[in-house]
Parts: structure tokens; C-alpha cells; sequence
């Protein structure tokens, strides 16, 4: 095979490190091999391999090289540019060399892990090399571009997540604006009983840090609120959020709650009260709300509807009742910005055979909540939906929604232990009522909650290993009239049961918001096919995401229980405070420009960019770039018809040079044959 | 290596979906076809058809250009853009009789590192029995050496 | 120097229209002038002239060789040879030279496809024999010889050196009288030249540069052909859905096209920092397609930009309708293709 | 409309009220029929027990026929096995290469050739429920059936077409329901109405199959229904004719009916019964008949609760698909 | 008694995934969570569940899974096949386990399982008149292996039938009869490649 070189000779003083990685790349690529042909290439003043590059040995060997033999560039062939590149760019910027003149050729993730192949592999690794040193030749030296941050977050969500990481900023002493969809913050928290595996109340815990919220001065709460549009970057967003009309002027209402009270229109809450209890048309979700300003329903206020009533206007003793006040667009600028929207629950109708919906008898988890709970429509007491008797034998179904490849492949991480905790309520308050948990696998991972599944099998709850295949209330034999059968299979038996049950609770799995792609959109960043926000990285930068300055906490981004979810919101919250203590960060002067002395100003470009960084000059008849507002990803430099846009470190030349580099393997000088 | 023709394909993988896609294939130590070389580009919008038509006269039998999904895209839209150019650009290409398995476009989310891998194998088959380009030395044949494109100043 | 002491100037038309040759006599009275400076060494068109006649003249003894047309052929390509070596200066002159031009549209198919239409299916052809001209056949009177059809036709820099580029469907005669006036100048007053291999007679940027319609961001939604529409007199053209390559095209020719309401054909060739003019205003046009976005399902969002890329007839044939020959790939792949 | 129709060996004979009655009502609702030319048995649920490649060459060569003979590409069956065998096949065909090449050399051996996709198989109640739809049977009825109390029953093969999508929900279908209620019918809550009737085990075991069959009617008899509507060969076969048999078995005393859904349309529509293949019912559906009554009945919830001020909300249903 | 996990489980299993069309290979990912089985009708008189008879593939219990009658007793409802959270077509499996038991001639046995031969004569009428035959299949069926039964069928059902002329006395038999035959003989040799 003939060398192309398209590099002028000893145009650049290259040196080429490959990393062993142990025996992760050397066990399939012949790293002598290749280090050694590519001192071929004729920019390559040093090659050597190394067993880790990324140890400090392996950097030093860098950093003395680049001094001692005055390289001018360096190339690391190792692992993913996403492992890397940074510690090797540092190395390289500390032997005295700018950090963007080096490259990085990936030849395990994509190379020596992805084929078995030693040939090919170590072939293919001559390649990505070589690619590398002829694209590191056209490197220009770069400077990272600082950006000032705002001091100011935004939280989005008002669950434990959000309210956690807005009191972190807050008592840090930043500004955060909390802002929150429904009428009061506290979340999915707020609807529940107890908590696993301690029992501790819900409310108990959560309420007080929802008054904290409404106290702190650093924190401005935008309830029944949402997010309209966002622009802008790390640092500088620019954020408009709708607040609703919400009926009450904030300013005049005492929340009293007679407004409330007097209000004859009477309707399913199916928000917080998950469907199993009643609210006003002007409602507060519940006593505690925080703000406790009641919101107007118009849906169902009888006087938007027809016009007649207003009986809240008349009682209210401050006139706080405003019919016509209406939908407010407020800005906020913004350093960064937490996510925690949360998650809904599994809709159990769309497995039509656990008869949920259909079925007066069967529960759904948040409806049981309700229930159970003190402040719930029973008073706390469990009932079947006549709201009159108590059942017998309780039938809890695991994995509803969930490891299920008609709805949702995960698993919902919660489900096992709320289940269990159900089963310990229901002991608790109706002690000769028999349990019977059905489950595929019990998973009880964390401090405290194996013990707390020995505790159940103590307190007698059977347990059956068998998804519940259907529940119906056709009897087939005696002692199944009047009943919901639960048939399974009891995998343990392996024997087909019919378990005739007063009560069914369907431990529904956690989903996605059902608007989390349009949120993510909105956001400018990624989510995952279940419609979970993407991490920046699953294990190492887990609330961070590919956006700079936007980050998650919570359920918004995987199922999570309540002490993992306290925890994001925390983490999510010092990763903003790292970044407002800085004060700015240094972004990747990966920027296009226009050489606008040769831009003909035909305005292809301008409105390709979906930062709007590129700007039409009406007196120079000429385009030209925002540095600040570009971000880099290089579509207007394709597009320029007169090649006039450069895109820093991803130029013409860089990826061409590459491209041969990559290809130098390939005959290109022409075997003269007949012409056809 | 075997006597069978071992294809050359050319990736355009995107830094945010696609890149990390076969990166996660590598980490997941899915075993794929090594025929693919990869080139990283910031957003599959930057892909500029004249690399893709580089790519071919310096030899490579595919070119493959792998972006986020739609509405994934880290840029928002890039790989809207994307579509468009290489849906003029596939059209371009039949006419000259280059065939459409040659040159295609893959939506791969970082988590999808099964479908890169997938789409690599297919395409390396589909190019296997296609036979090898090797534009210069077998279409050209001796029309003088190729042109590099011209850089900006 | 020669005999009566004046630079030689030649000027050859390899598989070309004419045009160029009518161009530069377009350049009116300035035609004396040229006269004046320069003695005509080989000028067919206007002047006879045998090969032998350049044969007999030492290297480098024609000062000036403006070469237009394509290289279609063997002839083509032995005059070329020929006339670089006689030359010190050899201009490209003219889109055919420059870059293959109309001749290498042939390139979207193939020789045999050529002849097939040439002498077999074609309404005005009667060739029952199927007789095809022969590169030599035998006649009593001896052996006769024809050049040979190439498959490819290439542009002059393709099989010779060249030192500058003029480009042109044909070159603009004020052009053309400026470059003379810089190789006369520089002939007579020892004037600098431009650096070799640059493009002359032209100017930088793109055409919109010379284009008085007022332009707007772009957003497209479908194409028209020329027919389909009667476009606003003001706006850009490529903005109403007129496929207009001047915005991936060289200035030069003070947007003639545009001024009077017909797309840019793109006859100058690409701007400097282009090298492929078709696959650039393939990329540019086809990102301003104003078709689908991201929050469409991803089966509707490619049928809408198929069609809307439906609505341009033939890609190649208009973008590459200049520059084929020069351009990355240069031809179709043999035996397939638009035929 | 026009449709290629095939009716299956059972309809031939045993079924014969289904064929019958689904002439009967196809003229009325602007359906022209064109059975299939020289059709063969789709191999019911045996064929695939015995051989596979021999079991979808046998399906296809129907679907080769009916691509062959022009008229519509929409292949109607009736009865539910040869709907599902038929649509299987189609869909296999075209999902997997290795059986595709295999089948399309053994039709090839009979001189036949068939493009996975070309024939869309539905079964007679989808092209009664979505192309023709709910209205345009309601307009057709002139004899609602007030007061006739039905049971829906669908059986297993048209709600749940192996992996296939069906044009209803695979566990709670409703297009039968609809169709009954517009022709006046009260049409009960059948919990057991998409659960299986035995199938083969008749003749497999009849122990399975008799306890089988007793779900489904004791379920039918619980809710007062006076008939069982049914749509398929099999599942009426076996409802009706093993009735004593159950009776016998468990000791039971069930009379209940089972009719084709398309013989109650014919009534509906005016068409005397025995032009509808009334009669050839092991279980006589006369007494039901003659509840009909000329006035809707009240109004009375079925299966409904009785709503107490304790009571709490129930959670909505799931809108329609 | 202990089973011996064979080195590799399942031969079956692969077999199996292989021979049948659609998504079989999910049967690897089953979790034994036993749906199917609470699905299915006939469950209570299957010697094994079909989770069971998936796990015992698994653990390369071949002949016993063969001799098993769970698959015979399948009715092909597809319950368990929509309501399998791991989309394992089971239908279609159960149907490759029969075509294997009888392969494998594990079938005739002494035991009640007569599904075999009843599917057989099935078959026969349809290969021979491309239409079947309920008289002829189950007079036939009956006398060759269940006499008994013939008894019950010639009495009972049959004279129902016959007296509501719900059943031909005489086959019919399709026009192109040699058509069919060619292609089944066809497909047959084909089948045996698998």
C-alpha cells in the first residue's frame, strides 16, 4: 500500500502517543505496529506508545516532549474525545503549547471495543491515527471565551426536587425564581401518606420547607406559572415565563379561604386529589398550600361558564376576586437554570385487563394514597369506592406499566417499596384484612428497605411471585360471587390461582411528564426515548446536561425515590453555586465567523442559525457573526455557498486534511484504462 | 484479510448523538463491522456535501452521516438542515449513478449505540455486494490527479 | 522578441461554441489596439493558420495563448500539449476551458450513450448500417484518421498547466480588454502579473455582490421553473423560488442574468474559497428549503422535503451546468446514470 | 363496495346461517362480495401443528388467488381462524425472507406468485364496523331489536391477531357492542367476551373444553342475557352444540342461543329469518326472538351502581382509540 | 430428582427460536413472570405452564418439554402473546413445539394427549380435497384412535349434525386439486430443509 502524505514534509513537529489502555486497546490493536508506521508520516517528530496515557506518567511524557523536543502539535490516540480530551489538552497546555493544538484519535470506543478483529482493527487504528496528525497539522492555536455568570437561577418545578435546590441557592444566598405549573408548590410529596421505609409523614416533613420557600426573601415564587420561551446561553439566559390568571389579586387576598368555602361549584380533583375527592371551581389544592392565594378553575367556575354566580366576588372581604384580571408574560434574566418538573404516574387504563376505571374496586397507587392519608376524602380510612365498606382481602399488583414492552421496558424503581408500604397501612388500619402482594422480582435496594420487606413478611402479608394476568369480576365457582378475581400464575407453584379479592391497588410505574419532550425543546437539550431528560453523563456528571447552565434534579430525569431525588436537588443546586462562585466560565471558542470582506451578503446564512447569531449589516450589505451567541455547531459554515463562514477548529482544511488522513490507505493515482 | 472486498466507509458522526452512539457501542463492547472510520463533526449540519463528494473520490466505497433524531438535535435543528441537503444531495447522486446504499443518513441518540452498529453492518453488507467505488482509479481512470477543494484564505 | 519585435498572441478554440472567439472581438475598437501590441501567431477564426505552422515555432514563442473550449477529444488534448509548449503564458479562457462547461454536460453520461443519440436514436438520423466514425478506417486513396471521442471530457487544466483563469459564458468583453491591458502592460512596461493560476477577469466574491435585488433572509418553501412564475422585478430571485446560482457564483458580470429576470446559470464558475460551485449551491439552497421542523414525526418530515426538493427537475444539469468537468467528481459513474 | 369474499369450509356447511346471513345483509349495506375462485382450507389451527412451510403454502395460495382474480384488493373471511391464518401469513411472508423464498417456491410449483401486502385481509366485522361504520347500519334498521338483551361475543382470533395490530383492543373490543346497540338491542357488559370457547379441545379434551364453554355461558346467563352474538364458526360450533353437554356435565340447565351478529343485522334490517339461516341452531333462538318488543324498553342501567352520597368518584374511562 | 444442567442449556431453545417466524428471539429475554400462564385458559390442565416449559428450555430439559402436553393444549387465544411484557410470541412457539414433539415422535404416547392425531387426519382430508371435512375427520380420527369415541361421535354429535345439516355426508373436493398437491409436495420438501 502506497503513503500519501498531503501534508507538506516537516511542516509541523507532531507527537503521536497511543494509549494501551491496559490491555482494553493493546489487547486487540498492535500498538507497536502503528506507532511505529506512523513515524512515517512526515509531520511526526516523536511517536511512542504508553500503558496509560492518562496516567501523570503518560502526561509528563507529553509535557517533556513538547519542551524538550519542541513539538509544535500533539495527538493522543486513546479513548473517546468524552473521556479525555480535556485531561490531555491540559497536558499539552502545560508543556507550553496551546491547548487546541492537539487532536485526539478515538481507537477504543470505537476501534479496538467495537471489533474483535486484530487486522482490522489495528488497521483501521493506522487510519484514525494518521486522520488525526494530518488534521492536528492545520490547527490554530485558540482561546477559550469567558462568559460572565448571572447570579440568578431559575428552578423549574416545584416538587421536593425544586424546592430543595431553590432553599440550597437560597440560604447560599443567590436569587432563585421558583417557578411552578399548578396553583401551590409540593409536588407529587404532598399527595402521599407516608414515606418508606421510615413512615415518617409526608406532610409533616415536606410542609415546613414549603413555608421556607414562601419566606425567603432570596426566593421568588412564580406559582401557576410556566416557562414560555428561553434564549439565550450559560451565563446570560433570557427567560420569559406566563404567569396564569389565577383570578385573585395576590396583593388583597388574605387567604382566608372563604371564598372556597362559599363556592357552590363542586368538582373531581383529579390533580391532587389523584381523582378519588372533590374541590371547589376556586380551590387551594390543600390548607397548607404555599402561596395559599386560591386559583380560579374557569373550566368550571359556573360564572365564566354562564355567566351567573360570583358568589366568591361577594364574599370575599377584601375584593380580592378579580374576573378580569389576566395572563402576565414576565422576563427574567438568568445564570443557569434547574429542571425539575418530576414525573407522572403510569395512566393503569391502559391495561384494560386490570379493569381500572372499569372496575369500581380497583385503586390506582395515588388514589390509595389519598386515601390512607389523614387529610384524604375517608378521612384516612380505607374503603371500597361505595365509601362505605371496609374490604377484606387486598390484592396489591406490582409492576403496573412497568419491565413491560407494551408500555414502559424500565423498571419504575419505587414501586416495589410503596407497594410494601401499602401492605404495612393497610395492617395498620385494618389488622384482619389479609395482603397479598404480587410481584415478579422484589427489589428493595437501599438503607433500610430489605429490612422493612422482612418487616412485612413478619406483619403476615403473602406474597406471590406472578404477574397478575387479568382481574375481573365474572365468577366462574362458588366464593368468587360479588368478588374481583385476581388470576396469576403463582410462578413458585407454578400453578394457575384465582384470588378472589374485595380490593385491588394498582402500584402504577413513574413516567415521563407527558409534555417532557416539548419541555426539553424548549430548553434546547436532549431527552431520552421514554421521554427522561438526558445527563451529561450517567455516572460522572449525572445533573448535569449536554446545555451548559441547564441542569436536572428528580424524577424528570429516571425514576427516583424521595432520598435520591433530595439528593439531585442538591447536587444540581452546588453545581449552580460552583458556577456562580466562579463567576465566569471559559466556553469553547469553537465559533464561526465571517470573513466579511468576501461575504456577498446573499443572506443564505441568516436565518439558518437557531441562536440567532447571525446578524444582516443593512450598511455593509454583509452577514456577520454574534460570537457570543454561537454555539458552534457549524451548519451556516456548510450552507455559505462562497465558503466565506470558518468554523474555528472544525475548518475546511482541518477536516479535509482529515478526511485524507483517514483514507490514505485508498489508491487515488489513476491506473490509465481503456476509456469505454 | 479474507479475499472478500472490505469496504471503506467514511462516518460523519455528530458530537452530541451519533459520536456518542458508537462510543457507547464501544463501551457496551458491541461487535460491528470495522469498516466504518469515523470523523467527528460538532452537529451533522456542518457536513458539507463537498466532504461527502471528497470522501468518494479519495476512495471510500460509502459515506455514512449519522446525526441526532429529529427534534433531539443539540443544536435544535441542525440535522433538520441535514435532511435537507442530503435529500438534494441523494437525487444529485442517483443521477450519476452512484447508489443511494452508498451514501446514507442515520438518526442514532447517544443511548441508541445498538442502531449505529446496526446501520454500520447493514451498510457495510449492503456496499459488499455493491462492489468497491474507488472513484479515481475506476471511474475517472486516468483524468489526471484529484483536485483538494480549495480552503478559505 | 521576434522579427518585428511584438508579442505573440494565439488564440485556439478546442470543443467550444465560438462564442469566446466573438467575445473577444466584442471588445470593439480596443480590437486595433490588440493589433497594435501584438503580432497573431495562431488564431483559426480569424486567421489561417496550419498546426505545422505552431509546430515550427520554437517553445515558448507565442507570448500569449488564449485557449477556449473544452477538452473533448484527442485533438483537443494534442493541441493543448502543443500549444503549451509553444506558449509563456497559456489563459483558460472562457467557462469551457476553465471548467468543462456546456461540452461536459456529456460527463452526466457516457460515450456510448453520446453516439447512441448522435448517430442511432435521433428523429433527424438515418444510419441504417449503424456506421459510426472510426478513430482510422481504410479507403483506397489510403488510411484516414479521426481524433477519439473521449468518455470524459476535462477541462484544459486537466490535461496542461495553466496559468490563469478567465472565466465566461463567454467572458465579458470589457473583461477581456482588462486582462490584455494587464498582460500588454506588463509585456511593455514590465508591469507585474497576477499570481499564476489565478483567476482574472473576474472579480472575488459571489454575484450578489454585483446584484442590485433587494435580498432578504431566505426562506424557501418550493422552486420554479423560470415558466411557472412572473417574479417581482425588485426581490431576489432565488428568494421567489427561481433556482439563481448566483449566490455560489463568481462576480464578474455585473449579474447580467438577474437584471433581467433569468436565474444565474452560474457561467463564471465558483467564487474564490469554492471549489465544488454545484455541490455549494446544493448545500445552500437545500438548507433554506422552508419545509418541516423538528417537531414533526420523522416519515412526515422526510416525504414534505421530498417534495419540495422534487420541485427542482434536474439537479445536476443546473448546478453542474458549467462546472461538471471541474467539479469533485467530475463525471456519473460509468454505464449508469442520467444517460 | 366491492370485496373478495372467502368463506372457509365451515360456512360451507356447519356455518352455512353464517354465510347465509351475511349475503342477506351485504346487499343492503352496498357490499358485493366475490368469493374467491376455487379457494382451499386455511388449515384451521392444525395445519401449523404438522409442518410449517407446507401450512403457509397451503393460506397462500389462497391469497395468490384472490390477488390473481381482479376485483378488490380487500379479501373479507368471516370466520376468525381464516381471517387469522390468512392475515398471518400475509404479515409473516412479508416480515421474514427465509419463509418468504420457501413459500414463493412451493407456490411457484403450482404455477401461483404472491407479493406479501398486495391482498389487505379483514374479517367480516371490521368491514362492517370501520368501512361501512355504525351509521350507515343504523340507517339500514327498519326492526330494532328493542328489549333483545345480547351478550357480544368475540372470541379470541379478531381482537388479538397474533402480534399483529387489530383494528379493536385486544382485551375489552367494542365494535360489536356498537353495532348491536344500533339495531336497537340492549347490549350487556359481556365480561367474557373476548375469552376463548375451546377451540379444537372438543376434540382434544373435552373435559377442558366443557369448562370452557360453561365460563361463557354461566357468565351470559349472570347477565340475563337472552343470546349470545358471535362471529365465528368455531365459537358457535362449540357454544351451541356442546350446550348439553355442559348441561350434562356440570348439571346445568343453560338454553341460551348463539347467533351469527350479521343474522340479528338481518333481522334488524327487516329480512325474515329464514332467509337468514334461523333454525340451524342446536339451542333454539326463537324464545329470545319473541321478546322483541315494538317500543324501546325503559331505560335500565346495566350492571350500573346505584350512586350513594358516601360513594366515591370513579376514574374516567379511557376515551375511545 | 436432580437435573444436570447440560454446558450450553437449550439445543431446543435455538432450534426453536429459529424455526419460528416473527420475534422468537425474545424467548431468551423472558422473565418468567408468568403471565401466559395466568392467561392462559387451558393453564390448569397443562402438565407444565408454558413460563415453566420456557424455563425448562432454558435449562435444556428438551425431551421433557417435548412430551410434555402443554403445547397440544395450547387453544391459540393469544392472551398470554398480547400480554407478555417481553413480546415473546408464544402462540407461534407453542405451535414449533408440536411440529418438534412430532418430529421427535415423543407424542404417542398412552396418555390423553390425542391432539396429534387429530391434527394428522386433518391435514390428510385437506391435502386430499383441499377443503376439510368435520364428518370424515372425526368419524376417521375417532375409529383409528379412539374408538370410544367414534362411538359417542357416530351417536351423538354426528346425528346432531347430520339431522340439522350442519354436515356433508360427502367431501367436497376443490377444482384444482393437483394445483394444491404440487405445492404441497413442494413446500414439504422445502419444510424438510429446516
Amino acid at each position: 500500500m502506497t503513503e500519501k502524505q498531503n501534508s507538506p514534509a516537516g511542516q509541523e513537529k507532531v507527537g503521536v502517543y497511543i494509549c494501551h489502555c491496559g490491555s482494553n486497546i493493546a489487547g486487540t490493536i498492535n500498538v507497536d505496529e502503528v506507532s511505529e508506521w506512523i513515524k512515517g508520516n512526515p509531520n511526526v517528530e516523536v511517536s511512542r506508545n504508553y500503558e496509560f496515557m492518562c496516567s501523570s506518567t503518560g502526561q509528563e511524557l507529553i509535557e517533556n516532549d513538547i519542551k524538550e523536543k519542541g513539538l509544535t502539535r500533539v495527538v493522543v490516540a486513546s479513548c473517546s474525545p468524552h473521556m479525555h480530551e480535556k485531561t490531555f489538552r491540559e497536558a499539552t497546555e502545560r508543556g507550553g503549547l496551546n491547548p487546541f493544538l492537539f487532536e485526539m484519535a478515538n481507537i477504543r470506543e470505537h476501534d479496538s471495543w467495537a471489533t474483535n478483529n486484530k487486522e482490522a482493527a489495528t488497521a483501521k487504528a493506522k487510519a484514525l491515527v494518521n486522520a488525526a496528525v494530518e488534521r492536528v497539522v492545520h490547527h490554530k492555536p485558540l482561546e477559550k471565551i469567558p462568559v460572565d455568570i448571572d447570579p440568578k437561577t431559575m428552578v423549574v418545578g416545584g416538587g421536593i426536587a425544586g424546592i430543595t435546590a431553590a432553599l440550597e441557592l437560597a440560604e447560599a444566598g443567590h436569587h432563585v425564581y421558583l417557578v411552578e405549573r399548578e396553583g401551590t408548590i409540593g409536588g407529587h410529596m404532598a399527595q402521599i401518606d407516608k414515606t418508606f421505609p421510615t413512615l415518617d409523614c409526608s406532610a409533616c416533613i415536606l410542609t415546613p420547607k414549603m413555608v421556607d420557600v414562601g419566606q425567603n426573601e432570596n426566593i421568588t415564587l412564580l406559582s401557576y406559572s410556566e416557562v414560555e420561551s428561553v434564549d439565550g446561553y450559560i451565563g446570560n439566559f433570557n427567560i420569559t415565563v406566563r404567569k396564569k390568571a389565577r383570578c385573585v389579586d395576590e396583593e388583597l387576598c388574605t387567604s382566608c379561604g372563604i371564598c372556597e368555602e362559599k363556592c357552590p361549584q363542586k368538582v373531581v380533583d383529579n390533580n391532587y386529589g389523584a381523582g378519588l375527592s372533590y374541590r371547589k371551581a376556586i380551590y387551594r389544592a390543600f390548607p397548607q398550600a404555599v402561596p395559599g392565594y386560591p386559583v380560579l378553575d374557569k373550566e368550571n367556575c359556573t360564572y365564566f361558564q354562564t355567566g351567573k354566580c360570583k358568589v366568591c366576588e361577594k364574599v370575599c372581604p377584601t375584593n380580592a376576586i378579580n374576573y378580569e384580571q389576566e395572563d402576565q408574560l414576565l422576563n427574567f434574566n438568568v445564570g443557569n437554570i434547574i429542571l425539575a418538573t418530576g414525573y407522572d404516574l403510569f395512566d393503569a387504563r391502559k391495561i384494560p385487563q386490570y379493569g381500572y376505571g372499569r372496575l369500581p374496586n380497583v385503586f390506582s397507587s395515588l388514589e390509595f394514597e389519598r386515601m390512607v392519608n389523614a387529610s384524604g376524602p375517608t378521612g384516612g380510612h380505607i374503603l371500597l369506592r361505595d365509601g362505605e365498606t371496609e374490604p377484606k382481602t387486598i390484592a396489591i399488583v406490582h409492576c403496573v406499566g412497568s419491565r413491560d414492552q407494551n408500555h414502559n421496558e424500565y423498571c419504575s424503581k419505587v414501586c416495589c417499596m410503596y407497594s410494601l408500604k401499602f401492605a404495612h397501612l393497610v395492617h395498620e388500619h385494618l389488622p384482619e384484612a389479609e395482603v397479598y402482594n404480587y410481584y415478579i422480582d422484589m427489589r428493595t435496594p437501599g438503607k433500610g428497605y430489605e429490612e422493612f420487606y422482612h418487616r412485612l413478611l413478619k406483619e403476615g402479608t403473602h406474597f406471590i411471585r406472578g404477574r397478575v394476568a387479568e382481574i375481573t369480576d365474572a365468577d366462574r365457582k362458588p366464593g368468587e360471587e360479588g368478588k374481583l378475581i385476581v388470576q396469576s400464575e403463582n410462578t413458585l407453584l407454578g400453578v394457575q390461582q384465582r384470588n378472589p379479592v374485595d380490593m385491588v391497588i394498582l402500584s402504577a410505574g413513574i413516567e415521563a411528564r407527558h409534555d417532557s419532550e416539548k419541555v426539553s425543546k424548549l430548553f434546547k437539550m436532549g431527552c431520552d426515548y421514554d421521554g427522561f431528560f438526558n445527563e451529561r453523563h450517567p455516572k460522572l456528571a449525572p445533573v448535569s446536561t449536554m446545555t451548559d447552565g441547564i441542569f436536572i434534579a428528580g424524577a424528570c430525569q429516571g425514576p427516583k425515590d424521595i432520598p435520591d431525588t433530595v439528593a439531585q436537588g442538591g447536587a444540581a443546586a452546588s453545581q449552580v453555586a460552583k458556577l456562580i462562585s466562579q463567576g465566569t466560565v471559559m466556553m469553547e471558542p469553537v465559533r464561526a465567523s465571517i470573513r466579511e470582506d468576501e461575504c456577498s451578503g446573499c443572506r443564505i446564512c441568516n436565518n439558518l442559525c437557531p441562536y440567532n447569531a447571525i446578524e444582516y449589516d443593512e450598511e455593509k450589505k454583509v452577514s456577520h457573526v454574534v460570537t457570543a451567541l454561537c454555539q458552534g455547531c457549524g451548519t451556516c459554515v456548510a450552507a455559505c455557498p462562497s465558503g466565506v463562514i470558518d468554523g474555528a477548529h472544525f475548518t475546511n482544511t482541518q477536516i479535509l486534511a482529515e478526511l485524507e488522513g483517514i483514507l490514505w490507505d485508498m489508491p487515488t493515482e489513476m491506473t490509465v484504462m481503456e476509456e469505454v | 484479510m479474507s479475499d472478500q472486498f472490505e469496504p471503506v466507509i467514511v462516518g460523519f458522526l455528530c458530537n452530541w448523538c451519533s459520536y456518542r452512539a458508537a462510543d457507547l457501542a464501544g463501551t457496551a463492547r458491541i461487535k460491528y463491522a470495522p469498516n466504518l472510520r469515523i470523523l467527528r463533526v460538532m452537529c451533522s449540519g456542518r457536513v458539507d456535501p463537498q466532504f461527502v463528494l471528497q470522501a468518494l473520490l479519495n476512495g471510500a466505497d460509502g459515506v455514512l452521516i449519522a446525526g441526532c433524531h429529529p427534534g433531539e438535535c443539540h443544536y435544535v435543528n441542525g440535522n433538520i438542515k441535514t435532511l435537507r441537503r442530503f435529500t438534494l444531495l441523494r437525487k444529485t447522486l442517483e443521477q450519476w449513478g452512484i447508489e443511494p446504499e452508498r451514501v446514507q443518513l442515520l438518526w442514532a441518540s447517544a443511548s441508541e449505540g445498538t442502531v449505529l452498529a446496526a446501520a454500520v453492518d447493514r451498510m457495510t453488507e449492503q456496499i459488499r455486494d455493491l462492489g468497491p467505488l474507488r472513484w479515481s482509479q475506476k471511474v475517472l481512470n486516468g483524468n489526471g490527479a484529484a483536485h483538494p477543494v480549495a480552503e478559505e484564505a | 522578441m521576434t522579427e518585428n519585435g511584438k508579442p505573440k498572441l494565439a488564440m485556439y478554440w478546442a470543443s467550444s461554441c465560438g462564442g469566446c472567439e466573438i467575445s473577444v472581438l466584442n471588445i470593439h475598437e480596443h480590437i486595433l489596439k490588440v493589433d497594435e501590441v501584438f503580432d497573431i501567431a495562431f488564431f483559426p477564426c480569424i486567421a489561417d493558420f496550419k498546426v505545422k505552422d505552431v509546430e515550427s515555432y520554437p517553445d515558448g514563442y507565442i507570448d500569449v495563448c488564449l485557449f477556449n473550449g473544452a477538452i473533448r477529444n484527442s485533438e483537443n488534448e494534442e493541441m493543448a500539449h502543443l500549444l503549451r509548449k509553444k506558449s509563456k503564458v497559456l489563459v483558460a479562457f472562457g467557462s469551457c476551458a476553465y471548467e468543462g462547461s456546456i461540452p461536459a454536460l456529456s460527463n452526466l453520461t457516457t460515450k456510448p450513450a453520446t453516439l447512441d443519440t448522435v448517430y442511432f436514436d435521433n428523429p433527424s438520423i438515418d444510419n441504417p448500417d449503424r456506421v459510426l466514425p472510426q478513430i482510422s478506417s481504410q479507403v483506397p486513396e489510403g488510411n484516414l484518421t479521426l481524433p477519439e471521442f473521449y468518455n470524459t471530457v476535462k477541462s484544459l487544466d486537466q490535461v496542461v498547466d495553466v496559468d490563469y483563469y478567465l472565466p465566461g459564458c463567454p467572458p465579458e468583453p470589457e473583461q477581456i480588454w482588462a486582462v490584455l491591458q494587464v498582460v500588454v502592460g506588463a509585456l511593455t512596461e514590465g508591469q507585474p502579473l497576477p499570481p499564476a493560476g489565478a483567476v482574472v477577469g473576474a472579480g472575488t466574491t459571489a454575484l450578489c455582490d454585483e446584484c442590485t435585488r433587494e435580498k432578504r433572509e431566505k426562506t424557501i418553501e418550493r422552486f420554479y421553473r423560470p415558466y411557472e412564475i412572473q417574479p417581482d422585478p425588485d426581490q431576489c430571485l432565488l428568494e421567489q423560488g427561481i433556482v439563481c446560482l448566483g449566490i455560489a457564483t463568481r462576480s464578474g458580470c455585473g449579474a447580467l442574468c438577474p437584471s433581467v429576470g433569468m436565474g444565474c446559470r452560474g457561467c463564471y464558475g465558483p467564487p474564490e474559497g469554492v471549489y465544488d460551485q454545484g455541490a455549494k449551491m446544493l448545500s445552500a439552497i437545500a438548507s433554506v428549503l422552508d419545509v418541516g421542523d423538528e417537531s414533526m414525526e420523522e416519515a412526515e418530515l422526510e416525504s414534505l422535503i421530498q417534495d419540495a426538493v422534487a420541485t427542482i427537475a434536474d439537479p445536476s444539469g443546473t448546478f453542474y451546468r458549467f462546472s461538471m468537468a471541474h467539479s469533485i467528481l467530475r463525471r456519473v459513474k460509468n454505464g449508469k446514470g442520467a444517460a | 363496495m366491492k370485496y373478495g369474499y372467502y368463506p372457509g369450509c365451515s360456512l360451507e356447511k356447519n356455518a352455512r346461517a353464517y354465510h347465509v346471513s351475511t349475503m342477506a345483509v351485504a346487499e343492503p349495506l352496498g357490499i358485493e362480495f366475490v368469493e374467491v375462485e376455487d379457494w382451499n382450507c386455511c388449515g384451521a389451527t392444525e395445519m401449523m401443528a404438522i409442518e410449517k412451510i407446507p401450512a403457509f403454502a397451503l393460506i397462500s395460495r389462497n391469497l395468490a388467488l384472490a390477488a390473481k382474480q381482479n376485483g378488490s384488493t380487500n379479501l373479507v373471511a368471516p370466520c376468525s381462524a381464516c381471517y387469522l391464518n390468512l392475515k398471518k401469513a400475509d404479515h409473516y411472508l412479508a416480515e421474514d425472507k427465509g419463509l418468504r423464498a420457501k413459500v414463493d417456491t412451493a407456490l411457484e410449483a403450482g404455477g401461483l406468485s404472491y407479493q406479501p401486502g398486495t391482498i389487505n385481509v379483514q374479517h367480516l366485522l371490521e368491514t362492517i364496523a370501520v368501512d361501512i361504520g355504525y351509521d350507515a347500519v343504523e340507517e339500514r334498521v327498519v326492526k330494532p331489536l328493542y328489549s333483545l338483551r345480547v351478550a357480544p361475543y368475540y372470541g379470541c382470533l379478531v381482537p388479538r391477531p397474533a402480534t399483529m395490530q387489530s383494528f379493536d383492543d385486544p382485551e375489552h373490543p367494542t365494535s360489536l357492542d356498537k353495532i348491536l346497540q344500533r339495531l336497537g338491542a340492549t347490549v350487556i357488559d359481556y365480561p367474557l367476551k373476548a375469552q376463548c370457547c375451546g377451540g379444537h379441545m372438543t376434540q382434544i379434551s373435552e373435559d377442558t373444553a366443557l369448562e370452557l364453554i360453561r365460563r361463557l355461558l354461566k357468565n351470559a346467563a349472570d347477565c340475563e342475557a337472552d343470546m349470545i352474538a358471535t362471529l365465528c364458526p368455531m365459537c358457535q360450533l362449540n357454544l351451541d352444540a356442546y350446550q348439553d353437554a355442559v348441561n350434562a356435565h356440570f348439571g346445568t340447565d343453560y338454553q341460551i342461543p348463539i347467533v351469527y351478529f350479521t343474522q340479528l343485522m338481518g333481522l334488524a334490517f327487516g329480512i325474515p329469518a329464514k332467509e337468514l339461516g334461523f333454525g340451524k341452531e342446536f339451542v333454539s333462538a326463537q324464545p329470545a326472538l319473541d321478546k322483541i318488543t315494538e317500543e324501546a324498553p325503559k331505560p335500565v342501567r346495566t350492571r350500573g351502581r346505584g350512586k350513594q352520597k358516601a360513594e366515591l368518584p370513579m376514574p374516567t374511562q379511557l376515551e375511545e382509540r | 430428582m436432580t437435573h444436570t444442567l447440560t454446558s450450553r442449556p437449550s439445543t431446543l431453545l435455538d432450534q426453536v427460536i429459529a424455526e419460528t417466524p416473527g420475534k422468537a428471539i425474545n424467548l431468551k429475554t423472558c422473565l418468567q413472570c408468568g403471565t401466559c400462564s395466568g392467561s392462559c385458559p387451558s393453564g390448569p390442565d397443562m402438565d407444565f405452564t408454558p413460563r415453566a416449559i420456557f424455563s425448562m428450555l432454558e435449562a435444556g430439559m428438551d425431551e421433557k418439554v417435548l412430551k410434555s402436553n402443554t403445547p397440544w393444549f395450547c387453544v391459540s387465544c393469544y392472551y398470554c402473546m398480547v400480554r407478555c411484557p417481553q413480546e415473546i410470541p408464544i402462540t407461534d412457539i407453542m405451535y414449533t413445539l408440536k411440529r418438534r414433539a412430532i418430529e421427535a415422535g415423543y407424542y404417542h404416547n398412552p396418555s390423553k394427549e390425542k391432539a396429534p392425531e387429530f391434527s394428522e387426519t386433518f391435514c390428510d382430508f385437506v391435502e386430499n380435497y383441499g377443503r376439510s371435512f368435520e364428518l370424515g375427520i372425526a368419524m376417521r380420527y375417532h375409529l383409528r384412535y379412539h374408538p370410544v369415541g367414534a362411538m359417542k361421535m357416530a351417536t351423538g354429535m354426528g346425528r346432531k349434525m347430520l339431522s340439522k345439516g350442519r354436515m356433508d355426508v360427502t367431501p367436497t373436493r376443490i377444482k384444482n386439486i393437483t394445483q394444491l398437491k404440487s405445492i404441497l409436495t413442494k413446500a414439504k420438501e422445502l419444510g424438510g430443509q429446516e
